[in-house]
């Protein structure tokens, strides 16, 4: 399974992960971070197929998506 | 026209050279002068002037250049490092004899530095960062009016004496807002016989810097020479606080010379007879005033945002006959106490001294 | 697309906060960069020479070397380096004001010498760090600091167009214009990058990598906006493709 | 009369408006005034602050050393500027953002919750104000009853919708320090 | 070719001696600038702006105002007048190592900007006046004084073609390359010349004329030698004719 | 390698270079310069470097700061104008702490000037032509031995302080030829621990100028003067004759301190007390040397080819306790006979006061 | 009839002239000029048209080809 | 012993291979020596001069205010050395292409022309060789066993075909003033 982090603290909520998601499984938090951004989040990490395409919109270099051995 | 308005520092540049009927501006953006540019832009077409974006500093110069030649009143503006760039057109401008203002918004430097408020391209403008021999007439605001105020001085001079002027501000004096009154317009620029615009009912007008036969450039020299030496007779320029009575008299410009006046209002209060002597000319510098203003005096001490440059004009000026000290920050304009601290530790020593 | 299995943030990239505006398309290019080099093996091998501009702090967040030169000049840099170490990657990163406005001298003259070095020019329009003037790739019409009303023919002339001109010089190997607003095109920007670092290496000349990047701060868009800005409105001017391939 | 004034936060908190209005109303009221930002054009995401300077004669430095009033919109401003304050001085601190405690006990300090305040009043980009409006009522710099007047002059009629806005949050900042027990300063 | 009957001094040639080498084409160029001037009647209209190089003295011989900027920037120069006095003709006299070096930018972004001047480039492939350097223009294989083994691509890249660049530049409204070789060629150099004079006094934009020119001294040949060489060595690398001529 | 050649200033500066294994050279023509480039097209391929000929001065400065962060011991050269377009790299390289060196055959000037000998960029590299607290060392030789000497020095000046360090000549001293003897090579450059090179092994070297917290620019700024004192302390180079009981001291560098000692020698052929101070560094200027040899002074005199710029710096090395009036001519090297002319009036003036 | 006038002081004997004459009546003089050169000439001048193609080539300016009334 | 020779006439004479030629020989002999051109690559068709010093002892100054000796080869050169040369100096003009009396009779001149010269011993670019020639006979500042020797080293073997040639003009010269009645230089 694959899952994708984010650093929420570091992400400036421009929203080019979500846009271009082919899952449409990100959205922006409400919450803000400590640079007084709302953040990227996802909910539903099942649905991603682990396409990093998040990872590679991102400009800020904060997406990283694993692999990880199914339990 | 006398109405009080709140403007920043760079925008009252661009606004002072539009009253002062300039109406081409050439320049290339850097921080902290930047809204000079971009004041200009925005007026100097609604007064049926030109504002060129030059593709680079140099550019600029020489935009200058041939704009003064075809008789034009011209200004540029930038910082530091874009004014490096300018120093082999500021040389063929003072060679050529032609009226031209240049604005320095001076910053953190050497190389990229930063974008600190900086005073340490005295040297560059004072002594001469072009080639050869030639000076620049230095003026030295120490207030968004002042601003306004010399930089129309510096069109008055430099056609007056067809020369290039520079106006020294820095990052703070650029950025910050006052409260300002502009003063009337000055008239056009008056006809400029040698001027290249065609030779409509006229023999051709030529304006360049070579002077291949060696006694023509020795001429030529001192022609310049005898004119600059015409300006220091009559433009010496400064200002004086406290100095009747001065044992301690801090010397400085610009921006630096705000704190540095309410550092010795500070010492003053604290019984220390401080005084400041400000020059408003850098070139020509103030001596014969500093020299008066100093007669009580036991100190001198250089107040600048540099590592020590106005200091040498400082210890000429007063002919060595009193001890000068340096008292700096760099990237900052240092905050009144620093400089009553300053103030106060030598008048302890002056007096252990004295 | 290929599908990428994995994402990790590069080696040649520190892992430090960088000080772009959300949504600013330098962060995606530096990536690239780094991706690159790391992927043909050359971070101890790569001397990266810097601008200023909004990528002035390149050299903080490469992990390789690096160098910060004067605005406009790193082509000129690069040569000193590129002539003092022949088999290292040398690579320029610059902004549209820094390349081609004041660099203009420079990066032409790279070309006509057939310098053996690359630029990663990022082209968004104007200059993004100063705030926001013109430059001399300001589309037509386009609103800046200092063209208030948009940029019009007589006060300013056309769009500069770096990749068509420098594609007439016989020293230039490999010149591209890529874009990077949506996945598709990072890939490609990013081959290019590829492109341009391997015929430099095989000693082919001159590269250059001509990247359409939206700056949203200056252009008063939203990142979103600013994607569509750069594909509605910049393409159209600045058409994408190869302008020069030597294969030697 | 002297009064000096630093204000901070992020890029973007409207800081730099808040002084500017100062400036602006001090101006119009016949003061001496100064206004210095930090600008940073060429650096982005960073913290902006400007200090203002008020005065019945003329201003010597713009700048100074121990601020007699602080308003901080952020927690790093916080952390540079508490050290800084006069002693005896005024400390606004946005308690929506800065969560830290404020550790000088020489000083006044209020915490606003300005973002809260805003939201209450249907006008959430007007923690400015909000915090503006805590400020005015402190310090008595301003004649309040201008306000409206001042604020058409500083922003030369732009914003004239959000106008009422502005006042509405700037009166609820005012409101909500009155309702507090803050010694209204005395400076050193 | 037509027949002339009769032929004067133009009145914009003042009567002096110059200080050009036997066969210098720069005479040449000099001469058929001034009777184009006088032939379009605008000797009172003119503004003759310099450059460093064996031109240097151009402003005491031509007739009329004139200008010695410095090396490289007469571009911006001319820029400058002519955004003062927008209804004269003005225009710049460079050679190579004036316009295509040192003055890169400045030529660049007077296209770019489509500025209504013209620029006379008399391109003889080297420094003339500073004793036969190595130019950006110098032909692969040519001996100059700084390519003693003649000028490689490994040193110095290839020969610069300043018309084929600007050419590519939307500011740009007539651009020519033509020689002076035999007296053909001299009557087609002065129509390009005549051209770009109208070009601008239509206010069409930025104008270029391109004269590939012999300096015999520093090619070490006599006049007539350098004519071949011209024919035989550059016009194959810089070919004649007109590459943009925008009619409005 | 002790054979005595007859050599022309600007090739022997070349061969210098060569002598002194720097192995890269970046510039641009410009007369009376360009002899030093066209040397070095020819011998840098020979010896397996190379010559990069830069499309203008301001890209073979900036060529120079990138051959030395990337390890190498690498030279420019040019003229004033020339010079002057260096200015803002100048100021970076200094910023830097990168090694290099710079030539300067001055010439007539400013503005185009001509091609004549000159001294008038004394202010634009002693006080610093770029912007910012930045020192240049700057080297004055006055023989065509002493511009090999003075070349293969700056190369080691410039790698043990990490600055660029300027060779000061003028259109005579590059055009003329006399004997000379090269010393032997110096050894190539050492391994240089901060130079981007590749990380290899280390982690990234960075090379940068921008300071952009204030602090860090103000620490910048006195690390680098920390250097500049030390320089002081140990670089201070002059020569002196007959300054023993000289009671007219002429100061003078350069060409023109060679026809001032020919002066001087007419002067005490005709019973006049006169000597000859002669500064080889003129950043920094060796004040204390001037002290010492001032010590019978009663009249200084500073010659040079420019409108008094060292002067300025002789009347502050001798703190203001003896005159100091300038001679001088423009656009030529004087002959010996009007500086004994000049010498033997003052001569005359001092004795009357005396 | 035309005749052709050169400043013979100034020429410079580059040989431009001489090379375009159509009528090849033109040579180099074995006299110098001040200047040092062998400076162009013409003997027959009734052999020559007026065209001008010498003056057009001339790099110094100093040929000046005029009607002269035929007398 | 100090003597110095300003050689002058236009670009292309060979009045530089000529101090040339008397700086490389003076210092083969062991003399301090000092070569000054007068240089003009940004200037075309103008004339060339050169200063030669040679002394024994260290050379201060590499200018002279009034030369001991001056070869002129045009006329602009006459006009301008004429009346720089020292007192009792010498003055050799070359009268082939200076037409124009010497004005000064406190000097020692002799015109030579060298062009017939020159072109008898069929030779005509050997004006300067010529000239030369007449230099070292009438100052004998060189050694002339050594001539072909020095020469060939000043050239560093370049021209090593007209070597033959150029020594026979010099000797021209030399003979040609040998016959002459010129006094042998004393300088003052
Ligand atoms: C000599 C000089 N001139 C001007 C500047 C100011 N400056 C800094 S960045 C910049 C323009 C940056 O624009 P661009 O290269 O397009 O980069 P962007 O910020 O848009 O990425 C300018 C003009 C400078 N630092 N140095
Ligand atoms: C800033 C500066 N750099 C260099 C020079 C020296 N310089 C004078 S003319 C010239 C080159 C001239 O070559 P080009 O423009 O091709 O003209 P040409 O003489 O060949 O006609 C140079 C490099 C100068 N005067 N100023
Ligand atoms: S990896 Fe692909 S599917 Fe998963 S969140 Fe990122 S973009 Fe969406
Ligand atoms: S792309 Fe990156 S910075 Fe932008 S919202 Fe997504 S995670 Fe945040
Ligand atoms: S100003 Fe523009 S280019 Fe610069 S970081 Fe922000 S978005 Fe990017
Ligand atoms: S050097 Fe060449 S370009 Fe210059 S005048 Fe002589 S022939 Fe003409
Ligand atoms: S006018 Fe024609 S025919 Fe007569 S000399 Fe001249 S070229 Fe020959
Ligand atoms: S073309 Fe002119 S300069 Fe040349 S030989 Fe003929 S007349 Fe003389
Ligand atoms: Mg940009
Ligand atoms: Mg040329």
């Amino acid at each position: 399974m694959t899952r994708v982090i984010f650093n929420e603290e570091r992400c400036k909520g421009c929203g080019l992960c979500i846009q271009f998601c082919p899952k449409s499984i990100m959205y922006l938090s409400e919450q803000r971070n400590r640079l007084g951004y709302n953040y990227a989040i996802i909910d539903d990490m099942a649905g991603c197929t682990g396409c990093a395409i998040c990872a590679l919109m991102c400009p800020e270099v904060i997406i990283e998506v694993v692999e990880e051995a199914a339990v | 026209m006398s109405e009080v308005i709140l403007m920043k520092g760079n925008e009252a540049i661009g606004e002072a050279a539009i009253r002062a009927n300039c109406r081409h501006f050439f320049g290339y953006p850097i921080t902290p002068q930047t809204e000079v540019l971009e004041y200009l832009a925005r007026r100097l077409p609604e007064e049926g002037g030109a504002y060129v974006q030059a593709e680079s500093e140099i550019s600029a110069i020489n935009m200058v250049f041939g704009a003064s030649c075809a008789g034009a009143r011209v200004m540029t503006a930038s910082s530091s490092p874009g004014i490096s760039l300018m120093q082999e057109g500021i040389s063929y401008i003072a060679s050529a004899q032609l009226p031209a203002v240049i604005i320095n918004i001076m910053r953190g430097a050497p190389g990229l530095g930063g974008i600190h408020p900086s005073q340490a391209d005295y040297f560059q403008s004072v002594k001469g960062g072009g080639h050869g021999d030639y000076k620049l007439i230095v003026l030295a605001p120490s207030s968004v009016q002042e601003l306004i105020d010399h930089t129309m001085l510096a069109f008055e001079l430099s056609e007056k004496y067809r020369t290039p002027v520079m106006v020294f501000g820095d990052g703070m004096l650029g950025q910050m807002m006052e409260p300002v009154v502009f003063p009337d317009y000055l008239p056009p620029p008056v006809d400029r016989p040698w001027a290249t615009t065609g030779m409509e009912g006229r023999g051709p007008n030529i304006v360049h810097t070579l002077y291949l036969p060696a006694p023509d450039l020795e001429n030529h020299c001192h022609r310049l020479f005898d004119k600059y030496r015409d300006i220091e007779a009559r433009e010496k320029r400064s200002q004086e606080y406290f100095t009747d009575d001065a044992e301690i008299l801090v010397v400085s410009y610009g921006i630096a010379s705000r704190v540095a006046r309410a550092g010795v209002e500070m010492a003053r209060e604290a019984g220390i007879k401080a005084g400041l002597f400000r020059p408003i000319t850098l070139w020509p510098f103030p001596d014969l005033q500093l020299q008066a203003a100093a007669k009580q005096a036991r100190l001198l001490i250089s107040a600048e945002i540099s590592m020590g440059q106005m200091i040498e004009d400082v210890r000429l000026g007063i002919r060595d006959k009193v001890p000068v000290k340096l008292f700096n920050r760099i990237g900052l304009v240092p905050n009144p106490d620093e400089i009553f601290e300053f103030i106060k530790a030598e008048a302890g020593e002056v007096s252990k001294i004295g | 697309m290929a599908k990428i299995k994995g994402y990790q943030r590069p080696q040649t990239l520190h892992d430090k906060p960088w000080h772009f505006c959300p949504g600013c398309h330098h962060g995606i290019v530096h990536r690239l960069c780094a991706e690159v080099v790391e992927e043909m093996g050359l971070q101890s091998q790569t001397i990266g020479v810097g601008s200023v501009g909004c990528g002035v702090f390149s050299y903080n967040y490469f992990n390789f070397d690096g160098i910060g030169p004067s605005h406009g000049r790193a082509p000129a840099v690069a040569t000193g380096v590129k002539r003092v170490l022949p088999d290292k990657l040398v690579f320029t990163y610059q902004g549209d004001g820094d390349l081609a406005a004041i660099g203009t001298t420079e990066m032409v003259h790279s070309a006509v010498r057939g310098e053996n070095i690359t630029i990663i020019f990022v082209n968004n329009t104007l200059y993004g760090m100063t705030g926001g003037q013109m430059a001399p790739t300001t589309l037509m019409g386009q609103q800046t600091t200092t063209t208030p009303r948009g940029r019009t023919r007589e006060q300013a002339g056309y769009p500069m167009k770096v990749c068509e001109m420098l594609a007439t010089m016989d020293g230039s190997a490999y010149i591209a214009r890529t874009a990077v607003f949506n996945p598709a095109q990072v890939l490609k920007t990013k081959k290019a990058i590829r492109k341009a670092f391997e015929t430099q290496m095989a000693g082919l000349g001159f590269s250059l990598v001509e990247v359409l990047s939206a700056c949203p701060t200056n252009w008063g868009m939203n990142p979103l906006e600013a994607l569509d800005h750069v594909k509605d409105n910049m393409l159209p001017v600045y058409p994408l493709g190869e302008f020069k391939l030597k294969k030697e | 009369m002297k009064r000096d004034f630093v204000m901070a936060g992020f890029g973007g908190q409207g800081v730099l408006s808040m002084g500017l209005f100062l400036a602006y109303a001090a101006m119009i009221e016949g003061k001496k005034v100064s206004y210095v930002p930090s600008y940073g054009a060429e650096m982005r995401g960073g913290t902006a602050n400007c200090t203002v300077t008020i005065s019945d004669r003329e201003i010597s430095s713009p700048v100074v050393a121990h601020p007699q009033n602080v308003v901080v919109m952020n927690h790093p401003s916080l952390e540079k500027f508490e050290p800084m304050l006069k002693s005896g001085g005024l400390l606004l601190v946005n308690g929506s953002l800065v969560h830290q405690d404020v550790q000088r006990n020489d000083i006044h300090a209020l915490v606003i919750p300005c973002q809260e305040l805003a939201n209450e009043i249907g006008f959430p980009q007007g923690s400015n104000m909000i915090m503006l409006g805590a400020l005015l009522e402190l310090t008595k710099i301003i004649d309040n009853n201008h306000i409206y007047d001042y604020l058409v002059k500083t922003f030369k009629g732009k914003y004239m919708d959000k106008m009422p806005l502005n006042i509405k949050a700037m009166q609820t900042g005012m409101d909500y320090v009155r309702k507090r027990d803050v010694k209204i300063l005395e400076i050193a």
